[in-house]
Parts: C-alpha cells; structure tokens; sequence
C-alpha cells in the first residue's frame, strides 16, 4: 500500500514547523555568545515569538485538511527527513510554549539579574530555550532518526538542570539520570537500527505502510518502548526520577517534571500509535497499563509518607506519568488494533493537564520553599496566611489534577472511562478512579497542613515575588480551565461528553474523588494531624486507629520496595525484564 | 571456510576478548585500558565493513580522545577504588548475565534473519549526489539528505559544553577550564608536541578536505585537530581559553549557527530550509564544514578539558 | 596475493592478541597501558594490510590517525597519573 | 557464513556485554565504560546493516553510516557529560556510587500523638 | 614486473610477521616492564616498517606510497617518546604502581 502522496509533499504553512524549531535554536546559539548580560532579555524575546508560532500552527492546522507536512532539503523520504504535524502535535505544541512562557515568567521575575551567581542563570536560560526547541522537534519530527537526536538533545538540556545547585546530591542525582536515559537511548537507537535493516526507511509515515509482524519488528518495538519508558520514569524504570526532580530549582523542576518526561512519551505515541498500530496486541498494551496501574499505587502511596514538599510532588509524578499508560489497552479496537480514538485524546489531554498543574504545583512549592526556608509538610502550618498566592496556586493546581470539574483531568477522566465501557475493560475503570483518589489524597494532605493554624507565628525567610506567584497561578488556572477549551479540530472527542460536564452526576463523582481521598490521606501518611488537639479527632482516632495501623504497615512495606527498585541493578534488570515481556507479549499476539 | 572468514572471526574474537577483559577485570583502570584497546581495534571492523567514514571516525574518537578522557578520569579515580563491595550481589549479577545473554541471543537471531535482498537507500544517495556535487555518499546524507540530524547534533556539542561548564564552582566561573599542566619545555613530551601537532595539524586538514569525495569530513578532521591541541595543552605548550572569552564562544556556535544561517536562507530564497542550491550546493556545503571543522575542533578539546576551574588570568610560574 | 596478505593480516592479529594476553595480565598499570603501544603498531600495521586486501583506499587514512593519537592514551596516562605531584606545585611531570 | 554473520553476531554479544557492564559494575566510571562499549555494539549493528545494503559501487549503505557517525558524536559528548559530573561529585562528597542516596525516611508517629 | 612486485610484498610482508612474533614472544617471556617495552617497540616498530616496505610496491600513486612512509615515521616518533614516558612512569614505581 503506497503512502498517500499528499503526506510526502510540503503543504501549505509548512515554514511554521521548521519555525518552531529554528526560533528556540536560534535563541540558545545568540544567548550563548552574547553570553550571561543578555541571555535573560533573549530568552525574553524569544518567548513570544515562539509562542506566536505555536499558535500559529495551532489556527493553520485546522485549515489544510489537519496536517501540516515540510520536506526539509526538499528531499523526500526515505532519503529525505520530513517534518509533520497533526492534531496532537499541535496541541502539545501549545502547551508547551504556555508552559515555558509561564515558568520563564516565574523565573524571570524570581532571580534578580544582579545578585549572586552568573552561572546559573546562563545555564538556566539556555537550557530553557534548547528544552523548547528539543520538545519541538520531537512534537513534529517526522523520522524515527531525527526524533533520537531530539531525545538526546532533550536529554542533554534536561540533565544540567538538576546539577544547577552544584550539591553533591543533585550531582549524583543528575549523574544517574544522564546514565540511565543514555541506557534507555540506546534501547531505542537498537530498534531504529532493526527497522531501517527490515524496510530501508525511517520515516514514520512510509514505515506505517511497510511494517508486517514480522519477529524483526516486535523486538524492535520491545527495545524501542522500553527505552522510552525509561526515559519517561514509568515505574519500576523512576530510579532516577524523583531525586533529580527534588534537586533541581524550582523553576527547573516545573519544567522537568511537567514537560521533559512528556518528550519521550510523546514519541512512544507516534511510535505505537503511528507505526505499530496492530502490532503490539492486546497483552502488551495490558502490561503497559499494568506498569502504570502499579506507579499510580507505589508512586502515590510513597508521595503520602514523604516528608519534604518538593519529594512529594515528585513522587506525585511519578503516579501520574503512570495514569498516562492506562490509555493503551483503551485504545484497541474489535481487532486489537491501535484507534486514534477518545482513548488517545483523553490520554493527551490528561498529559497537557499534568504538565500544566504539576508545573504550576512546582513553582508554588518552590515559593513556599523560598518564603519558609524548608518544605517540611509538619512545618508549613500557617503558610495558607502568609503566601496566600502560592498555597491557593497548589489549591488549584491540586484541583485541576485530581479531576474536579472543569480541569482538563476530569476530561481526560471522562474520556478513558467511556472507552473503558466500550472496550469492556472494567478493571481499569477502578484505577481511573483510584488514581483521582490518590491524587486528592496527596493534594488534601499538603492544604490541610497549609491551612492549619502554625505553631509559632510564620517567620517569611524571603518577601513572596508578585510576578512569580502570578505566573504560577495563571498555570494553575489554564489546568482548571482546560476542560472548556474546543478540543475538537486536533482531538477526536465524541461531541456528546462535553453537554454533561456540569451535572449533579458529575458533582457527586467529584465529592466520591475528594472523600476516597480524604480516606487514604488518614489511612497512608505517617504525619501527624494538624488538628490532633480537637474532641472530634480523638474519636475518629479510635474507630479508625486498627486500619490506620494496617495502612502504615502497608505504605511501609511499599516504601520499602520502591527503594529495592530504585537500586541501579534492580532497576538495569527491570528494564531488560519489561522489554524481554513486552516482545513476548507482542509475539504471542501475532 | 575461506581465509577471509577465518580472518574475520578471528577479528571478532580478539574483539570480543577485549570487551569482555574491559567489563570483568576487577581494577577500573586495567578496565579503561581495556577498552581504549578496543577503541584502537574496532576501526578495523569498520574497514572490513567497507565504512571507511565510520571508520576515521572511531580512530580518531575511539583512539585519541575516548582514551585521554577515560584514562584520566580513571587516575583521578584511582582513590575511589574501593568501592567494590557496593557490587551487587550473586544473583542479581546472575540474573543480569541471564537477560543480557538473552538480548544478545534475539538480537543476533533478528540480524541474521534480515530480509534478502537488504533495502538500501544507496541507489538513491548515488542518484541525487548531483544535487550538491560532493562524490563522498556519507557526505552527501550529512550535509544534505540529512542535514536536519546533522544540525540538531551540533546544537547537542553545544548543550554538552553548557553543561560541562555549568558543573564550574560559582567562583571559577568564567576562567580557565582543567588544570593548568606543566612539563619541561625541553623534555620528551614537549618534544613531541612540537613535533607531532604539525603533522596533525596536517592530517587534520586533509582528512576533512579530502572528505568532499574520498571518507572522512568535518567531525573526522575536527576530532585530530582537537588532539593536537590537547596534545599542546598537555605538553605545557598551550592553556585552554578562559570559558568567558567572546571569540571563543563565537567559535563555539559558528558551525551550528553557519548551518542554521544557511539553512535559513535556504528557506527564504530557496527551494526550502536546508536546501542549497545547486550552482552553490558545494562551495556553501563547504563553507559550512570549514566552520564546523573549527566549532567541533574547539568543542571536542574543551569537552575533554572540563569544568572551568582556574581563575581567567594567564597561568604565571 | 590477496590470501597471503589475509593469513599475513590474520598472523599478525594472533600476535597482537597473544602480546594483549600478556601486557593485560599487568603486573603493573605502566604494562596496561603498553598496550594501547602494541595496537599502535600491530594495529596499524594490520590496518594497512586489510586495506589493501579490502580495496579500500581510505584505510590508509585510518591507519594515518591511528598512526597520529595511538600514543595519547599513553601520554594522558603518564600525566594523569602523576597529577597528585603536579597538584603540589612540586615536580613537573618529567624533568626528574 | 559472511562479513555480515560474523560481524553481526559480534555486534550482538558487544551488546549483551555492555548490557551485562552497566548493570553490574558497581564503579559509575565502570557504568560509562560499559555504556560506551553498549554503544558501539549498537553503531556495529548499523554497520552490519549498511553493509547488507551495499551495491555495485558503494561497499556500505551511506545512511547507517551517516547515523553512526552523528551517534558516535552524541555518545562522545554523552560520555564527556557524564565525565565532567563524576569528576565534579568525587570533587564534592568523594568516593560515591550512584546508589549511595540518603532517602528520607519518615519518621514513625505514633496515631494521634 | 607484477610478478617481481608482488615477490617483494610478500618477502618483506613475511619478514615483518617475524618481527611481530619476534616482538611477542619478548612480551611474553621477558620479566619485568622495562625489557618488555623494549621489545615491544623495537620489534613492532621494525615490523610495522617491513609491512609499509611490503606494500609500497601495491600502492597506486605516490600520495598513498608517501601516507605509507609517513605512517611507518609517526610509528616510529610515538614508539621512540611514548615507551621514554612510559619507562620513566614505571622507573618512579609507586606513584605508577
């Protein structure tokens, strides 16, 4: 089956994809030579004109039949490499220039360009611009190729972040994540080595049509999947996660945690959803899920029993980047075929919801870090007072992740489990849920600590800045608000979802969400309660103290696992183990 | 069996001897040797392969600066050796001997059962060689076909030293990368720099022009010049920049931003970004790998220098 | 010819592998790094002779950069290796 | 049995070995070694395969090598990275391995307490 | 005249397999580095130069005879100054080990 012509041709507006790419690029070569006194103003710069593109796109998507094609060279593949954008590309696009519009705002405003050092902000500024222009190329990369460089440019942009504070544990953190995504880089260069021996190409349109199941390919995809979820951190493959995310800056983290690990997961979208379609099967999408399942319980159940802010919310994304897998088993159709359906929207917007909170949820912490001088849970009674900005930024942010109406999380919510329904699949229509619980859990736990009155009165280490907590706050609110926004010229989303997204039926699933998650904020985390002192506690203690005992033995034991994983040769050996049962799993499907 | 395959097997072999010395032998450094052996032997696998391309440029990476990067790296190490009752345990060690035996075993299944014929993109590359005018095929896909990849990898050379760099205590920021070395101006080692870096310098510069139509390239010869200045800096004859200096970093991003500049120009008067045209296909093809010659010369010594550490002003005795 | 060139290229690889065997086993670390020397010439020299065999021109090339950085190893040993004395401020890597 | 056999097989155990080092050797230094060795079994992978992909004329398919050639400069620069942060952490805390990380472990309350 | 060639290859080429071997046998039975090294790198420096004789007469131009000679130089330069830094390392033993 011949390609259609028309995807191998340059349509119209095809100068805004190399665009994309070229502008950051261009902002990281000028910033590096103009060196440390101008790189904040390029930076600056850049950022809208960057974002402008990203729009651009976004309106010119709509008009050419809903895609975007660019031949660079005016080659054509094979020889050539293309440059291709549809609806998912373009929304990613556009989340993520808000995104590092947002955190280039916060940080902007949050170091003053006089003091201190000059290293990191030279470091931080370009490495910002060169994270944007790798997400770029990633989002419209159109050859399997091109997309590894972008990975490792990715990879290279994201790694001395973490190290930015110069600590012996953000260098060892940074250090093995640099180490383990190289592993995982590999893995997937492997499987593009195989494909281009089976067919000769790389591009991922021509090899849509060329792939057959043959042995070849499934060991390919197995290589190049787990690969990519090593990079993207889904459990048992996080050992590097959540250090490296805690170590970094705030402003970095929010970056890390809401955009980079959405790179690799975006490729293994193109990979599985544009490549492989029928290939993997049933029982490798179930594995996929099953992993994902598996972070939502361990990475949540370990975020409840941490005691520092910023180790929370690194867990926390942990349990989300493992909500995003549960789109795949949803995805299949009748014939265990890959559907461009709701599943993968949901999925998506589940994705962009995620960057935007957890983003918007970094910075905050990193405000109350700044103001309190500590991100202790027991020690940020009262912070509710002090930095009403921040604390209401994680409020909304919290909100937007767990799945409270509208956020784009209730959408995405909404969304897998109709496909769920479709498909069947009832058991994961109870992680769904399960992951919305967590969610609150953790969320609840950091507010009612926040808006607990504090011990002795609150000491402000640093003056909160304006402008920082406006931009975080401004994130938080467009993740509340993404379930408004008309999805439906990039995302196939059934038209019927959105008249009922302000019903009772709906209130009562979000007052289900925030009491389940109520329920094991008081069953799994070790800290104390703020309102300990009250008669009512005391009661509620008594009833509940058997179960609370078991849920701490529990969460124990849990922590204790996830610590024999997050040991180098425990996780290498996951890793070849989750590629060795994924390219059984593929087998057995064919 | 031929005399040929004898020959290769047994290339394979004392291949395989190495890599297996480089990952069980219990000193680190006896491991680093190891592997820099490697490095030496694997360009000829790459000759027998018919990839003299790929060839140079594992001599010239795998050879000289893999080695002085690792076996630094590996004396400065030498302290931290005993460490080795953090390995892990007998049946993990087992358990990770099992799968890699596993991944090698489908692995070698899955190239030998590689469809016949084998697709190429060779015909093609040949077919479209007009279009730039260079005979060199790997050429003709890194400047043109792909020139995409090629730009996006110098902007990775550029990120590694940014993050090399961003490693520098805040107080050295801005100096002098690595340690200062000193030697007898009049002993062996400065004898050799004399000697040696003109003939490479020499080297350098045919490899990379000769890389037009014959193997070899820009990356090729920028890797041998990068030695030369390594080997000047060790023998005491030269320092490296303090990492503030404006034409330094100018040099840094020519090639990448030469390419980008280009490339841009391609998309304004051209047929599309990246694209030359065919009349100055190889005068700009060349241009742009003279630049990238210098950047990737720069970058790959800077690289191997390290973090700045030393304060800007010239090292006085 | 092109079979004795192969044998000749496939005894000088026996060589080559048998003086690994021995320069590796050590004693010391200065008889490790000899054998980035021996690749340096055996290397090289088996280099020269696959290329002719081969019919690729460009492994003379090869064998040139070979020729050029197989000493590096050895130098950045030598004065990698003596750094804790140079970081003294007292001994020069080799006017002892 | 061919170039393409043998080579190909090497390719793979190179692979398996560098697999097998970067899982087990505990010394980081050790880890990048193993990577680098990982690597090169991989780039040899592409070199099996351009070489299935020769024709009259030209003894190697020119993309793999082209991609080799752009991945042996990620794996250079990867490893030069990875170097530098070594150095720069035996500089700051001394000998460490990766794993030597100080979880924080919550301390154990009593209910209510 | 081809016949006369290829008779020379293959009598220098064999000459310098000996000194290969010569070389490694000295590896192999001498005691301690330094008359290891020295015999790694007369032998092999030796051999190495017999190889380049041989092939001079199958070079195809001057430019590729002139690569050769200057190969078998280089080898020579790095043989001579590289086993004196090596054999100076090895003398100060401790520091070295």
């Amino acid at each position: 089956m011949p390609a259609p012509a028309t995807l191998l041709a340059t349509t119209a507006d095809g100068h805004l994809l190399v665009l994309s790419i070229v502008v950051p690029v261009a902002g990281v070569l000028l910033s590096f030579v103009l060196s440390e006194r101008y790189v904040r103003q390029i930076a600056l710069a850049v950022m809208p004109v960057g974002a402008a593109i990203a729009m651009a796109i976004l309106l010119a998507l709509p008009r050419g039949d809903g895609f975007i094609v660019y031949l660079l060279g005016a080659w054509s593949p094979p020889l050539g490499v293309a440059l291709r954008a549809d609806g998912l590309s373009a929304v990613m696009l556009a989340a993520t220039a808000i995104i590092i519009c947002a955190v280039g705002v916060y940080a902007a405003a949050d170091s003053p360009p006089a003091a201190g050092s000059r290293r990191v902000p030279f470091a931080f500024w370009v490495l910002l611009m060169a994270i944007w222009a790798a997400l770029n190329t990633i989002f419209v990369g159109g050859d399997l190729f091109t997309l590894y460089v972008a990975l490792e440019l990715l990879t290279f942009a994201a790694v001395p972040l973490v190290s930015l504070e110069g600590r012996a544990d953000t260098l060892r953190a940074a250090l093995r994540y640099l180490l383990f995504a190289l592993v995982g880089s590999v893995f997937y260069l492997m499987g593009t080595a195989l494909l281009y021996g089976l067919y000769g190409t790389l591009d991922i349109l021509l090899l849509s049509h060329r792939v057959s199941a043959e042995p070849g390919v499934l060991i390919a995809a197995a290589l190049m999947t787990s690969g990519l979820l090593a990079k993207t951190a889904l459990f048992p493959l996080h050992l590097w996660l959540p250090p490296a995310h805690a170590g970094a800056p705030a402003a970095a983290s929010a970056i890390l945690s809401g955009l980079v690990v959405k790179g690799s997961f975006f490729i293994l979208l193109r990979l599985w959803f544009d490549v492989l379609l029928a290939l993997p099967g049933f029982a490798a999408a179930q594995i996929l899920a099953t992993l994902g399942a598996g972070a939502i319980v361990v990475g949540s159940i370990v975020a409840l029993r941490q005691d520092r802010l910023k180790l929370l919310v690194a867990y926390s994304t942990l349990a989300q980047i493992g909500y995003l897998f549960l789109l795949f088993p949803l995805a299949l159709d009748g014939q265990g075929r890959l559907d461009t359906g709701p599943a993968l929207a949901g999925g998506l917007i589940q994705a962009i919801s995620h960057a935007t909170a957890k983003a918007a949820m970094f910075m905050a912490v990193g405000s109350i870090y700044a103001g309190l001088g500590h991100d202790r849970i027991t020690g940020i009674g009262g912070t509710a007072r002090a930095l009403p900005l921040s604390v209401m930024t994680f409020a909304l942010a919290g909100f937007a992740l767990m799945g409270l109406q509208p956020g784009g999380a209730s959408l995405a919510k909404e969304l897998l489990l109709l496909e769920t329904a479709r498909t069947g699949q009832w058991w994961w229509a109870g992680a769904l849920q399960f992951g919305g619980m967590f969610t609150a859990a953790y969320v609840l736990l950091v507010l009612v600590h926040a808006l607990s009155p504090p011990d002795q009165p609150v000491a402000l280490a640093a003056r909160p800045r304006r402008g920082s907590d406006l931009a975080a706050l401004a994130l938080a609110l467009c993740s509340l608000l993404l379930g408004l926004l008309p999805w439906q010229p990039y995302l196939p989303i059934p038209y019927a979802l959105e008249s009922k997204l302000f019903g009772v039926e709906s209130l009562v699933k979000s007052l289900i969400t925030v009491l389940g998650g109520t329920a094991l904020a008081i069953l799994l985390s070790p800290w104390p309660h703020p309102l300990v002192g009250t008669m009512a506690w005391k009661d509620l203690a008594r009833v509940l103290g058997p179960f609370r005992r078991a849920g701490l033995g529990l969460g124990g034991l849990v922590e204790r696992g996830d610590r024999v994983l997050r040991q180098w040769p425990v996780a290498g050996i996951c890793m070849l183990a989750v590629t060795v049962l994924l390219a059984a799993s593929m087998f057995g499907a064919d | 069996m031929s005399i040929a395959t004898a020959f290769e097997i047994m290339l394979a072999a004392v291949l395989l001897g190495l890599g297996i010395w480089t990952i069980v032998v219990r000193e680190t450094f006896s491991a680093t040797v190891g592997f820099v052996a490697y490095g030496l032997l694997v360009a000829l696998i790459w000759v027998r392969l018919d990839a003299a391309d790929v060839a140079l440029t594992e001599a010239a990476i795998g050879g000289g600066l893999s080695g002085v990067l690792l076996l630094g790296a590996a004396a400065r190490l030498r302290d931290a050796e005993p460490m080795a009752e953090a390995a892990p345990g007998k049946l993990l060690r087992a358990t990770a001997a099992a799968l890699s035996v596993l991944t090698t075993a489908t692995l070698a299944g899955t190239v030998l059962l590689l469809p016949d014929p084998a697709p190429s993109l060779a015909p093609a590359s040949v077919a479209n060689a007009w279009a730039t005018g260079l005979s060199n095929p790997v050429t003709n896909v890194l400047m043109a076909f792909r020139a995409m990849d090629t730009m996006l990898e110098k902007v990775v050379l550029v990120l590694a030293i940014v993050g090399v760099w961003s490693l520098a205590p805040d107080s050295a920021w801005g100096g002098r990368p690595g340690p200062r070395h000193r030697a007898d101006p009049y002993g062996v080692l400065a004898f050799l720099a004399r000697l040696l870096s003109p003939v490479g310098i020499v080297v350098g510069i045919y490899v990379f022009w000769t890389g037009a139509n014959h193997p070899g390239g820009a990356f090729q010869g920028g890797a041998i010049l990068a030695s030369m200045w390594l080997l000047a800096t060790m023998a005491g004859l030269a320092d490296a920049p303090p990492v503030s200096s404006r034409p330094l970093r100018l040099i840094l991003v020519a090639g990448s931003g030469l390419f980008l500049i280009v490339g841009l120009a391609g998309l304004l008067f051209g047929a599309a970004f990246l694209s030359y045209a065919p009349a100055l296909a190889k005068p700009l093809i060349l241009g742009i790998e003279v630049a990238m010659v210098l950047t990737i010369a720069t970058t790959l010594g800077l690289l191997l220098s390290g973090a700045p550490e030393r304060s800007a002003e010239p090292w006085a005795p | 010819m092109t079979e004795f060139l192969t044998a000749a290229v496939g005894f000088i690889l026996a060589m080559l592998a048998l003086g690994l065997v021995s320069i590796l086993r050590g004693p010391g670390d200065a008889d490790r790094v000899m054998a980035t020397q021996l690749i340096g010439t055996g290397g090289i020299a088996a280099l020269l002779l696959l290329g002719t065999v081969a019919g690729v021109p460009a492994a003379v090339d090869v064998a040139l950069t070979l020729a050029l950085l197989a000493t590096f190893a050895s130098i950045a040993f030598v004065k990698k290796g003596l750094s804790r004395f140079e970081a003294d401020g007292t001994a020069s890597t080799e006017n002892e | 049995m061919g170039t393409v056999t043998v080579f190909g097989l090497c390719a793979a155990a190179v692979v398996g070995l560098g697999l097998y080092g970067v899982i087990a050797n505990p010394q980081p230094l050790r880890k990048i070694i193993a990577f680098n060795l990982l690597g090169s079994g991989v780039f040899l992978l592409f070199g099996v395969i351009g070489r299935r992909g020769a024709v009259a004329g030209i003894g190697s398919d020119p993309v793999p090598q082209a991609l080799v050639i752009t991945g042996v400069v990620v794996a250079f620069s990867a490893t030069a990275l990875a170097i530098a942060l070594l150095l720069r952490l035996f500089d700051t805390a001394g000998p460490a391995t990766l794993d030597s990380d100080a979880p924080t472990r919550p301390r154990p309350d009593r209910f209510g307490g | 005249m081809s016949l006369v060639r290829d008779m020379i290859s293959i009598a220098a080429v064999s000459a310098g397999a000996f000194f290969f071997l010569a070389g490694t046998v000295g590896l192999l039975r001498f005691p301690d580095t330094l008359t290891r090294l020295h015999a790694l790198t007369k032998a092999d420096n030796l051999g190495l130069g017999l190889v380049v004789l041989g092939l001079l007469p199958q070079a195809d131009s001057l430019r590729d005879a002139l690569k050769l000679v200057s190969i078998w130089l280089l080898g020579l330069l790095a043989g001579a100054t590289v086993s004196q830094l090596i054999a100076r390392a090895a003398r100060q033993g401790g520091s070295i080990r």
